[in-house]
């Protein structure tokens, strides 16, 4: 049996918790520890409070959906949805070491992601749908 | 509501209790309580993360707001009770450079 | 915006902690308190049990899906399956002032389900699909 | 796992501590349990409920077979500590008038 699930709902950050729910319950069912749970969940909260917040706002409440599969090395999570396509590899590098007063307001979500996760990638489908895919590894032993 | 945010004074240091997820649905009534006590002259900030279990990315931005205005305003801010996770959110980003972090409240009205 | 969530995923009794907390989320959303939450909760938990138990063992872990509206009145829910049809309708309410050796084992799912919700209708789709849907109005006031 | 499941004896009284969801995945471990011991001997048995925050009726249908086997020993089942959710569902399903059910652990190790 594949051990895969999908959550499809609004684009609406009241919806954010039951996300995160989902999401570290299938880190779970994947074998992750209480913290990695806790990582993975981070890592796709930012990618759906990007697709809820960046949307451009006619379309920004159309439903989006989570996909989790548990796979051998880990969990395998991409997340679909209709937006306009962007350019997710020039987006800059937050500099972490500037001071408060140097840095600007946000900009750390995608960082984030890519610190918790092995892997991130965004692909904008031929069916109008923009996925970004991204996995994460069980620590070995 | 993903959040519980409850305010009061120690003398003139204003003490904001959270409560739960510290997401991009909480952030707009976090920084909301904040602006409001602040437009009333609260200059003094310590934070309760002590029943905070999850942050995200939009948690941050609305401390760096904090941190701002008060800096601005000759004020201060410390936070006191952060769990691991909460605590690598940090460090991964920065931010524990940024502020002065205590382990309790007690320590952190001691520190302002 | 429609409030409208589907979780998709594994006909596996593991994943029952997960639709719980998917289905109380919802009913939260939907503007329950606690305990309907729960009763909501249970509803659909038994209804997800016989769709994992009582499938034919080979389709046994095909994927279902639950579809949850919060809606004026309250709460609207369909859980849908590739079962084989069968007759809902007929089977037997059971006797919850028998003793506890004149009971059969089991028999209260679809009892408490009705119990619980307001209304339950068993309908299977032209489209092979089996769909039960359920619904709970908000108490008044 | 969904739930965790203790027991230890009191004198010859075992008691059974669970703790967590008692839905159609607990159910069988539940009753897996249950059986080991008593085949091993145990015929008096007090269920501590108070963790259990839910109940569906596989939870039910365990309870059941528990009481079965135990009456046809000559033994007996006491459950303990039983949540308002939980209560109810015993309610409408009739099981309040089966088992006998005591506030505490300690009050159904006196009852048993
Ligand atoms: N799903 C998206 N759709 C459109 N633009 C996006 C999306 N995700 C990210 N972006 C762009 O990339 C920038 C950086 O995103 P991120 O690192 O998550 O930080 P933040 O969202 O806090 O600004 C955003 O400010 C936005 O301009
Ligand atoms: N989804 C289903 N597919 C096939 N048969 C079902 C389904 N749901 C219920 N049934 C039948 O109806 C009976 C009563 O179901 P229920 O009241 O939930 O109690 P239980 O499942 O504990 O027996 C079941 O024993 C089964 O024969």
């Amino acid at each position: 049996m594949t051990k895969e699930a999908t959550l499809q709902l609004p684009a609406d950050t009241a919806y954010l918790k039951m996300i995160g729910e989902f999401v570290s319950r299938m880190a779970k069912i994947s074998g992750f520890d209480d913290l990695d749970c806790k990582r993975i969940e981070v890592a796709v909260d930012e990618a759906c409070t990007n697709v809820i917040e960046h949307t451009q706002r006619g379309a920004s409440h159309d439903a989006f959906s989570i996909c989790c599969r548990a796979v051998a090395s880990g969990i395998e999570i991409t997340i679909s949805d209709r937006g306009a396509p962007f350019d997710f590899d020039s987006v800059a590098v937050p500099d972490v070491s500037a001071g408060a007063e140097d840095r600007p307001i946000g900009g750390l979500g995608i960082f984030l992601m890519k610190k918790f996760m092995d892997f991130v990638k965004y692909t904008p489908g031929a069916d109008g749908m923009r996925h970004l895919t991204m996995s994460k590894n069980r620590p070995a032993g | 509501m993903s959040m519980e945010i409850t305010n009061r004074f120690e003398n003139d240091v204003l003490v904001l209790g959270l409560d739960g997820r510290f997401d991009a649905h909480a952030a707009p009534q976090v920084e909301e309580t904040f602006t409001t006590l602040f437009s009333q002259g609260a200059t003094k900030v310590v934070v309760d993360f002590s029943a905070v279990g999850y942050l995200s990315s939009a948690g941050l931005r609305v401390l760096l707001v904090m941190i701002r205005k008060l800096k601005s305003a000759q004020g201060a801010i410390v936070l006191a009770g952060l769990q691991p996770h909460v605590k690598e959110v940090f460090d991964i980003s920065g931010f524990t450079d940024l502020f002065t972090i205590e382990g309790s409240v007690q320590e952190a009205l001691a520190a302002i």
